[in-house]
């Protein structure tokens, strides 16, 4: 009998079965990468404003508080986006003609709001609330990262539900006393954990904070 | 098919195996009448192609999709996600995310509501009851619920129109002010008003303004459902018009003669909280709380009944009269009585001897004033007069003509008196009376102008049509049932192109501009003078002006001559005339929430139906479905028939409201119209009815099938305030045996739960069935609606159900309610069954589903032995339009297609008041959270809070002894318990009668 | 058994018979002979035959052993971990609730078990093999039919063209044929 | 197999040739493209059937609560069911070494295969949103939470999988011996390359026969407590809900026999079909007629037992639930469904007692069909029956499949099918090497 396949043809064989196994486990381990890449979760991506505001400059520079602008943020769920008016109490003094404002001085004039695209943003099905929060002293930089060093602002943490329950699972070390929650660079806090190792772990009996209940679906799901 | 032959073999092997015979069940009448629902499910269920044709059947409601930008509602970032639009000037107060309450109120038949509204960000989400108001005290309604989808309704009217066509303002102001001058000349002749039934002192004040302007000028009221009987009398005996307002909280016997006090109404938050103010002194001992009712046809209070008697309204007088000849009142003589009927007198006379001054005998305000009248003097009699029955002067005003105030209208306008007719808020094309014929009669009018929410009827017979605004966006005035006046001020602006009620009443003279605001201010500054300001603030914070309920007159008796008793001899069958329950006299129609509810006895939705008799249908052969056609004074309509157990048997019940030919698209074409056999002097009742099969079926879409309780003890009952719960023909469960809170055996391990830990009890012996609760619920969680033919298919969404199940003879059988939430069970087997996590449990107890992990196995709704959960077949939200978009409560997830669903406890308000608890560094107080159904509720039945602590509201209920849960022996450890209904009074107990 | 490399041109000689016993009778005298690269073909497993050439391999059922425990354990452990690692209270079930999770851990079990056992199989009889020196002998075909071959490699140590031939001869085979390696299909 | 040629060596050549010239020269090739064709337009139906559901939402089949299961799932267990019996004959049988059981498992097992292909899809079809299906699968996510594992479903999920990939092993190791005969016969290259490629270059070394055994047996050995172990899981996801007519214990083993009896059905008819369109009256004789005969009437009187235990237990216990649900069964809306279980899976069974019906193949033929039918019925009684009615009467409902679910029905009829009647063209549907050793072994120990 004739042979069918040439020498060859099981190492070809074998050669296409590994390429298969190959490509099989390349495309989880892509798919796998792709959801914690920033292309996913958009860490790290500006989105274009109508007004190129700058938090490094504000915050960073001028050193205004984060409450100023996001006014609720201490009673609401809601932090808030600020009202052509706050711009304006600045504004209408400084920059008034700076082209770069025009949206501002349009909005105030035609009564129109400001249409800003939304940067740090959770599925609709997750109720986040800021001010129970902000009230147990989880700093603003925890979510949103050193928006003192954002020329233009981007998404600082991955929100997906894993980055939640992190830190609702072990809550103590990203805990500050809450005075000092919009505090952005606090590096000599930051920097000598062992100094407030224990500050945690008191707040979080102090607060009465049950990680085993944090975890729990109806804190975020409703 | 089941019937019968069903449940001998079970009886039978029972014998045999348990050595006991089973009780003899009777099961649903459709089984009597071989399950007919069965069949029109059938039919209901098997159209070809289910699937796309689903979809076009549910466009009724999807049609809805009016794009159109809302002005008002643009700037509240509930635009495309991805967007923030933040105010430009931030408004004082307003903090986005958190919700601010307004008090205001809504009206029914000219009477308020009162209510609290919560909106967001200036959207107002849900109506709530007003805790401090002196007469309802927080006590809300079906009504008072789903008003607020009337203010999103996209049907309403949104412009002007002339001959139907749309116009602008302009043209309306021209031709208006011009009509006006035209009328100043004239004094006014020719021109006639015509409202609904009034209580506002702004209105008033701008009616006598018109009146006084136009002395030829002259004013009507059409009220369908209204108490003008019982002001006539009133004026018979006391010679002069009352209002009655019963003592239900201080009467310990009332006697009803076809009186549905605690019925849809008006007066029903009211009068219900009075009524479970008393029923739960009762269950402490204090005092007793009996109800003797008879009645041709079921009705809340027949429900509610300790001793229910089924008469036909001709017989209701003769009871009338034989009560009075019983209690000695002068001139009464009693007639023939039935054997039934007189032990029935014979109870109900001892009860009211038993206890002077805090007994009752109420008459329906649709029965004929003489009787109502004698019924007054029975009061006297029996020393109610000022104690549980007192009077105030009439709540609503009166119009000229009274009673014939109608009448006149339609005789002027056939006699050609009338040039100009305005109607206003009124519907009368379709709610007035066939005889005399309003419709020919209006058509002779020239000029006929119709100012109302909704292009309705009238507005298609009318030249022009002038949109209003809903209460909840314009300000005005109006009066509680106990006169408390209250200011409606408006929980946003106009989003539609529509004008306020008071600005359009001055348009009608001519004076255009000024705003409703100035209006009504205008009207109390009239009043309080120097201390407007204060008190207006005041009203505006509390939700009523203070003081302002009308006082109780003292009620001399003028007259007490007691018409003999005519014995009408019974020819063919009684029809009786009831409001709609859900839709009222039909001005609910295109209210989506309220046609889905389903009504309270018979469970239909979507339409309306004939009561017949169970014996009446097994004499005509009659069964669910079969249309009739109902011939009554000459007049006729055709309806499906519905066998009613409980029906007197020759009485054939109709209920007004639907039929309506120009209700939008969500109300228009359901059901039949029962005003079109309706005259003025037979407005209630017509001897000598006529009923004729067509032969012909139609589906009835009813979210119950069968409401036969058979015997099982879901509906637990007991004899004592302090009993435990248990039916004498079921084997009672552990708590019933008396050992309290002690739990079956399980594999499981016992969790220790830390408070707090939510729970709830449903109190039997306080339900009343209202729906109150039902359509709270699906206002505060974004149920969605799903229209008749999915009804008719199982998938109607409510959350929160009320089982109505009937008990005993079909002819006279005991009536139960049962509210039907989400149990929580603490072993839930719907959690076991869900493979993604799906269903869980948190620390709190609460059985949670989180919608956005279900991947719609189903598995737990099969699991679920309450049948609790609903699954979203299709998408039921995606295409809301707009507004009803914006009435969603924004902290509910609007749930996708494919994902099931439940009752989460108001989780969340539970969130929302543990958060607040914990800023403000403190435990959740008893009360703090207060679930959408709780706070609903009239009668108090539902009670909601930490089942840890023993000091709760709940857990006291918990520890009664008619604690019990339903289907204990599935041993799902509900959270969820039901307090048995307390079927003789203590009081009767005590000395051995009732 | 290693096959002769490529190199020596020759494969081994092939003995066709047309029936099973003698396909047995001749692996039986070729191991008396002395012979140990020794190979049989049959068109369907013959009892005992394998044993005749001196097989003793029990690799198969072990790894079958070690597959079926491999998944048990990683049955088991995936739902102990998962269980662990996200604590749900799921309608008051004990959190490791052994009964409902011996299901999967038996499933998986069987999974594995089946998988090593024949992954084994294959890879120690190294199939797939597309290309063989056999199948370039005429007859060989048969094999698969009514005809039974038997084999003795180039490279056993008693390997002699003539004498293997002869020896093979014999055995009162069918035929005898030289096996030798051909690149291309012929 | 007396009546092949006494000399063995003709006999393996008959029989080789016998089978392996079905796939190479077809002997009724249009009858077959007649039948895939009406295959290829039942599979229609099945992708226009599975768009409209997914373009709409489960909302165009019939179901409701309480019914919220319907024919999707009462088919899934159907199907399941009819898997059983492939695995079961080829895997017990050859343990107990019946060699009988050489002429009918390759196309038992094939049919198995397909059969909980069809099984496998509808649990997905019948989601909410099918297209999360793959949340069941524990793999580690952004949401850091996994499938829960006290489910049914889950259980399900894990056994459904393991079963396939087991009969798919089993099959391709069993059937690749043939492939190599088929190969060695084939003459056209493209022949010879796809019987090359799928026979892995079997070549029939002693040794390779020694592992294979070891390997076939084993895995059989293993796949007979799987096959129990699916369908009583199968079952649980009814039982281990606390619904009146569910919650039994009597259900694994009631299923399990269930499902070899439909099995041994659908073997039945394919058996008789295929001895008569290809010729191998020969190969399947009187005797395995006969023997599947025996074997269905066997699981059926053990399912007919299944059925009294029922109604005995319900009265036994005396709980008004219990009773109420047989109640409904026995006479309620869906009483046809129970009355059609019984009847067609009882009354002509009884016609197996006599050897004459069952050598008959028309005969046969039609009892495994009346079987097949009865126990749909079954399966759509025990889910129907069950949800209609059940705790509370408040929310008592009815059913009836709406017309997209019924189209999808006779879409997952071609889903097996379409692939079963490839098997049958291009695969040796019968073991031949098997049949070869068996003959070997016989004339051995003559």
């Amino acid at each position: 009998m004739p042979q069918i396949f040439t020498a060859s043809a099981d190492t070809r064989l074998r050669t296409a079965l590994l390429v298969f196994v190959l490509v099989l486990c390349g495309s989880v381990l892509f798919v796998g990468g792709y959801m914690d890449s920033s292309y996913a979760t958009l860490v790290g991506w500006v989105r274009d404003q109508p007004v190129p505001f700058s938090h490094e400059h504000h915050v960073g520079g001028l050193g205004i508080d984060c409450r100023y602008c996001h006014t609720t943020v201490e009673v609401s769920a809601r932090a808030g986006f600020p009202a052509t008016h706050i711009c304006m109490t600045c504004h209408s003094e400084l920059w008034t003609g700076a082209p770069m404002l025009a949206p501002i001085r349009e909005s105030l004039a035609s009564d129109r709001p400001i249409v800003w695209q939304r940067v740090s943003k959770l599925p609709d099905y997750v109720y986040f609330n800021h001010s129970i929060h902000i009230a147990r002293g989880v700093p603003c930089v925890a979510c949103h990262g050193r928006v003192d060093e954002m020329p233009l602002m981007a998404r600082a943490q991955p929100f997906q539900m894993r980055f939640c329950l992190d830190c609702h699972r072990n809550p103590a070390p990203r805990l500050r006393p809450p005075d000092q929650v919009t505090r952005m660079d606090w590096s000599d806090w930051d920097n000598h954990p062992e100094e407030h190792k224990l500050y945690g772990e008191l707040m979080v009996k102090a607060y009465g904070i049950q990680p085993s209940k944090l975890d729990n679906c109806n804190i975020c799901h409703r | 098919m089941a019937g019968e032959n069903r449940n001998d073999p079970i009886a039978a092997m029972r014998s045999h195996l348990r050595g006991k015979t089973g009780r003899a069940f009777w099961r649903s009448l459709d089984e009597l009448a071989d399950t007919a629902a069965f069949r029109t499910f059938l039919e209901a269920e098997f159209p070809p192609l289910s699937g796309p044709s689903d979809i076009d059947r549910r466009s009724m409601l999807k049609v809805m999709a009016a794009s159109l930008a809302l002005a008002g509602l643009t700037g509240c970032g509930g635009s495309p996600d991805q967007t923030a639009l933040p105010y430009v000037e931030a408004p004082e107060f307003v903090v986005p995310g958190k919700p601010k309450w307004y008090a205001t109120a809504v009206t029914l038949g000219g009477f308020v509501l009162p209510a609290l509204g919560k909106t967001h960000v200036g959207r107002p989400v849900k109506l709530e009851g007003n805790r401090d108001h002196p007469a309802s005290g927080g006590a809300t309604d079906a009504f008072l619920q789903a008003s607020l989808l009337g203010l999103y309704d996209p049907d309403r009217s949104q412009s002007p129109r002339i001959l139907g066509r749309p116009t602008s303002w302009s043209s309306f102001d021209a031709a208006i002010t011009a009509g006006a001058a035209e009328l100043d000349r004239r004094q006014g002749e020719g021109f006639r008003l015509l409202t609904g039934s009034v209580t506002s002192p702004t209105m008033l004040r701008q009616i006598e303004a018109l009146l006084s302007r136009w002395a030829q000028a002259r004013w009507h009221v059409l009220e369908p459902i209204n108490d003008d009987l019982a002001l006539e009398a009133a004026r018979r005996v006391f010679a002069r018009p009352l209002d009655r307002h019963l003592m239900l909280d201080v009467a310990e016997v009332v006697i009803s003669l076809d009186d549905d006090f605690l019925g849809p109404g008006p007066r029903q938050s009211v009068q219900a909280r009075r009524w479970s103010t008393r029923r739960l002194a009762f269950q402490e001992r204090r005092g007793d709380s009996r109800l003797f009712v008879a009645e041709p046809t079921p009705s809340l209070t027949g429900a509610m009944a300790e001793d229910r008697l089924i008469a036909s309204p001709s017989r209701v007088e003769a009871l009338g009269y034989a009560i009075a000849a019983a209690l000695g009142v002068d001139g009464a003589s009693a007639p023939e009585l039935a054997d039934e009927e007189r032990r029935w007198v014979d109870r109900a006379v001892a009860a009211l001897r038993k206890t002077p001054g805090k007994t009752l005998l109420t008459v329906g305000p649709q029965h004929s004033a003489e009787l109502q009248a004698l019924g007054l003097l029975c009061n006297e009699r029996i020393g109610a007069l000022g104690a549980t029955l007192r009077f105030t002067d009439p709540i609503a005003a009166i119009p000229p003509d009274g009673i014939r105030s109608l009448d006149m209208l339609a005789q002027d306008m056939a006699a050609g008196r009338v040039t100009t007719l305005a109607v206003v808020g009124a519907n009368p094309a379709y709610t007035a009376p066939v005889a005399p014929d309003f419709r020919a009669a209006m058509e002779k009018v020239p000029l006929r102008l119709h100012v109302g929410l909704h292009y309705d009827e009238t507005a298609s017979l009318s030249h022009w049509h002038v949109p209003l605004a809903h209460e909840l966006e314009s300000w005005s005035d109006a009066r509680a049932v106990d006169g408390t006046a209250s200011i409606q001020q408006p929980l946003i602006r106009p989003f539609y192109d529509v004008r306020p009620l008071h600005v359009v009443m001055d348009n009608l003279v001519g004076s255009l501009g000024g705003s409703d605001r100035d209006r009504v201010q205008e009207t109390w500054r009239a009043s309080w003078g120097e201390s407007f300001d204060g008190r207006w603030r005041n009203a505006l914070v509390r939700g009523f002006v203070e003081a302002s309920a009308a006082p109780f007159v003292a009620s001399a008796v003028a007259d007490r001559s007691v018409p003999p008793h005519r014995d009408v001899q019974r020819t063919g069958l009684t029809v009786v005339f009831r409001p709609d329950p859900t839709i009222w006299d039909g001005r609910f129609a295109s209210n989506p929430w309220l046609q889905e509810t389903p009504k309270q006895l018979t469970k239909i939705t979507w339409g309306n139906v004939i009561l017949v008799s169970p014996a009446l249908a097994k004499e005509r052969r009659l069964q669910n479905g079969d249309v009739l056609q109902l011939e009554a004074g000459g007049r006729t309509l055709t309806g499906p028939a519905w066998i009613m157990p409980g029906q007197e048997a020759n009485t054939v019940t109709v209920t007004l409201g639907y039929g309506r030919t120009h209700a939008g698209r969500v109300g228009s074409n359901l059901g039949y119209d029962a005003f079109a056999i309706r005259t003025s002097d037979s407005a209630w009742r017509i001897e000598g009815a006529a009923l004729s099969s067509t032969g012909k079926k139609e589906i009835i879409a009813t979210t119950q099938a069968h409401q036969a309780l058979d015997g099982f003890d879901f509906v637990r009952t007991v004899g004592q305030p302090d009993a435990a719960g248990s039916r004498p023909d079921t084997v009672p469960g552990p708590n019933a045996a008396g050992e309290q809170n002690s739990q079956p055996p399980s594999f499981y391990p016992t969790r220790e739960w830390d408070s707090p830990s939510w729970g709830m009890a449903i109190d039997l012996d306080l339900c009343i069935g209202c729906n109150a609760c039902v359509v709270a619920c699906m206002a505060e969680n974004n149920v969605p609606v799903v229209g008749k033919e999915l009804v008719a298919e199982g998938r109607q969404m409510h959350w929160l159900r009320i089982d109505q199940y009937y008990e005993g003879d079909p002819a006279q059988p005991k009536s139960y309610f049962q509210p039907v939430p989400c149990m929580h069970c603490e072993q839930a087997p719907c959690e076991m069954g869900c493979p993604v996590n799906a269903a869980v449990h948190s620390f709190d107890g609460l059985n949670l589903q989180v919608y956005n992990r279900c991947v719609g196995t189903r598995t737990c709704s099969s699991f679920c032995p309450y049948k609790v959960r609903r699954f979203n077949w299709f998408d039921y939200t995606g295409d809301d339009p707009e507004e009803l978009r914006a009435a969603r409560n924004p902290d509910v997830t609007i749930r996708s297609r494919g994902v099931m669903e439940k009752c989460t406890y108001c989780v969340q308000r539970i969130s929302e008041a543990r958060i607040a608890a914990k800023i403000e560094g403190r435990a959740i107080r008893d009360g703090d959270v207060v679930t959408a159904c709780q706070q609903a509720c009239p009668t108090r039945a539902i009670t909601f809070g930490d089942v840890i602590d023993p000091e709760t509201q709940v857990s006291r209920r918990k520890a009664s002894p008619r604690n019990y849960s339903l289907l204990e022996e599935a041993n799902t450890r509900p959270r969820t318990t039901y307090l048995a209904r307390i079927e003789s009074t203590g009081g009767g107990a005590e000395d051995g009668t009732g | 058994m290693r096959e002769p490399s490529s190199s020596s041109g020759l494969f081994g000689l092939l003995a066709e018979f047309d029936r099973p016993e003698r396909l047995v009778d001749g692996v039986r005298h070729a191991r008396e002979a002395g012979f140990r690269q020794v190979d049989a073909y049959s068109p369907f497993p013959i009892e005992g035959l394998a044993e005749e050439l001196g097989f003793r391999d029990q690799r198969v059922p072990w790894l079958t052993l070690i597959g079926g425990m491999f998944g048990a354990a990683l049955g088991y452990g995936m739902q102990v971990y998962t269980n662990e690692s996200f604590q749900i209270d799921i309608g008051g079930r004990p959190l490791i609730a052994n009964p409902a999770f011996m299901l999967i851990t038996f499933e998986l079990m069987v999974l594995f078990a089946v998988l090593f056992s024949i992954g084994g199989m294959l890879a120690l009889n190294h199939l797939p093999r597309l290309n063989h020196p056999l199948f370039g002998v005429e007859a060989f075909h048969l094999t698969s039919k009514d005809k039974f071959f038997l084999v003795i490699l180039s490279n056993d140590r008693k390997f002699d063209r003539e004498k293997t031939r002869s020896f093979l001869e014999g055995l009162d085979p069918v035929r005898v044929n030289a096996v030798g390696y051909s690149e291309e299909p012929v | 197999m007396t009546h092949i040629a006494a000399e063995p060596g003709d006999r393996y050549a008959a029989v080789t040739e016998e089978i392996a010239q079905i796939p190479l020269h077809y002997p009724d090739p249009v009858a077959w493209r007649i039948c895939f064709g009406f295959a290829l337009l039942l599979l229609l139906s099945f992708f226009i059937s599975a768009g409209v559901l997914f373009a709409n939402g489960v909302g165009v089949w019939g179901n409701n609560i309480p019914v919220n299961w319907g024919l999707a799932i009462a088919n899934y267990i159907w199907f399941l069911g009819i898997g059983h019996a492939g695995t079961l004959i080829s895997a017990m049988l050859l343990l107990l070494e019946a060699h009988w059981r050489n002429s009918l498992n390759r196309f038992a097992e094939a049919m198995t295969l397909f059969a909980v292909i069809c099984a496998g899809l509808y649990p997905i079809l019948h989601l909410g949103r099918p297209w999360y299906f793959y949340w069941i699968a524990p793999y580690p996510n952004t949401m850091s939470i996994w499938p829960q594992f006290k489910s049914p479903l889950t259980w399900d999920f894990f056994a459904v999988l393991t079963y396939l990939t087991v009969s798919v092993l089993f099959w391709y190791v069993g059937i690749v011996p043939d492939l190599a005969a088929v190969r060695d016969r084939a003459k056209k290259r493209r022949q010879q390359v796809f019987y090359g490629l799928v026979s892995l270059g079997w070549r029939g070394s002693a040794r390779h026969w020694a592992r294979w055994r070891q390997s076939y047996r084993l895995t059989a050995a293993i796949a007979v407590p799987l096959v129990v172990s699916v369908h009583s899981e199968v079952s649980l996801l009814f039982a281990a809900g606390p619904i009146p007519g569910w919650t039994s214990t009597v259900f694994p083993p009631y299923f399990v026999l269930g499902a070899a009896f439909s099995g041994f059905a659908v073997v039945s008819m394919i058996a008789v079909v295929l001895r008569h369109t290809l010729g191998l009256t020969n190969l399947v004789g009187e005797r395995h007629l006969d023997l599947l005969g025996k074997f269905v009437l066997a699981t059926g009187l053990m399912t007919a037992y299944g059925y009294w235990a029922e109604v005995f237990d319900a009265f036994y216990s005396g709980d008004r639930q219990d009773i109420g649900t047989l109640m409904d069964r026995l006479a309620g809306d869906y009483a046809w469904s129970y009355w059609g279980a019984v009847v067609l899976n009882f009354l002509p069974l009884q016609l197996l007692w006599w050897r004459a019906i069952r050598t008959n193949p028309v005969l046969l033929l039609l009892i495994s069909l009346s079987v097949t039918i009865g126990m749909w019925f079954e399966r759509y009684m025990l889910l129907v029956t069950t949800l209609y009615r059940d705790w509370l009467v408040s929310s008592w409902g009815a059913y009836h499949p709406s017309f997209w679910e019924w189209s999808l029905f006779a879409g997952m009829l071609g889903v097996f099918l379409v692939p079963f009647l490839l098997f049958v063209r291009f695969l040796p549907v019968i073991s031949s090497f098997e049949i070869k050793e068996a003959a070997f072994e016989e004339q051995h120990d003559a």
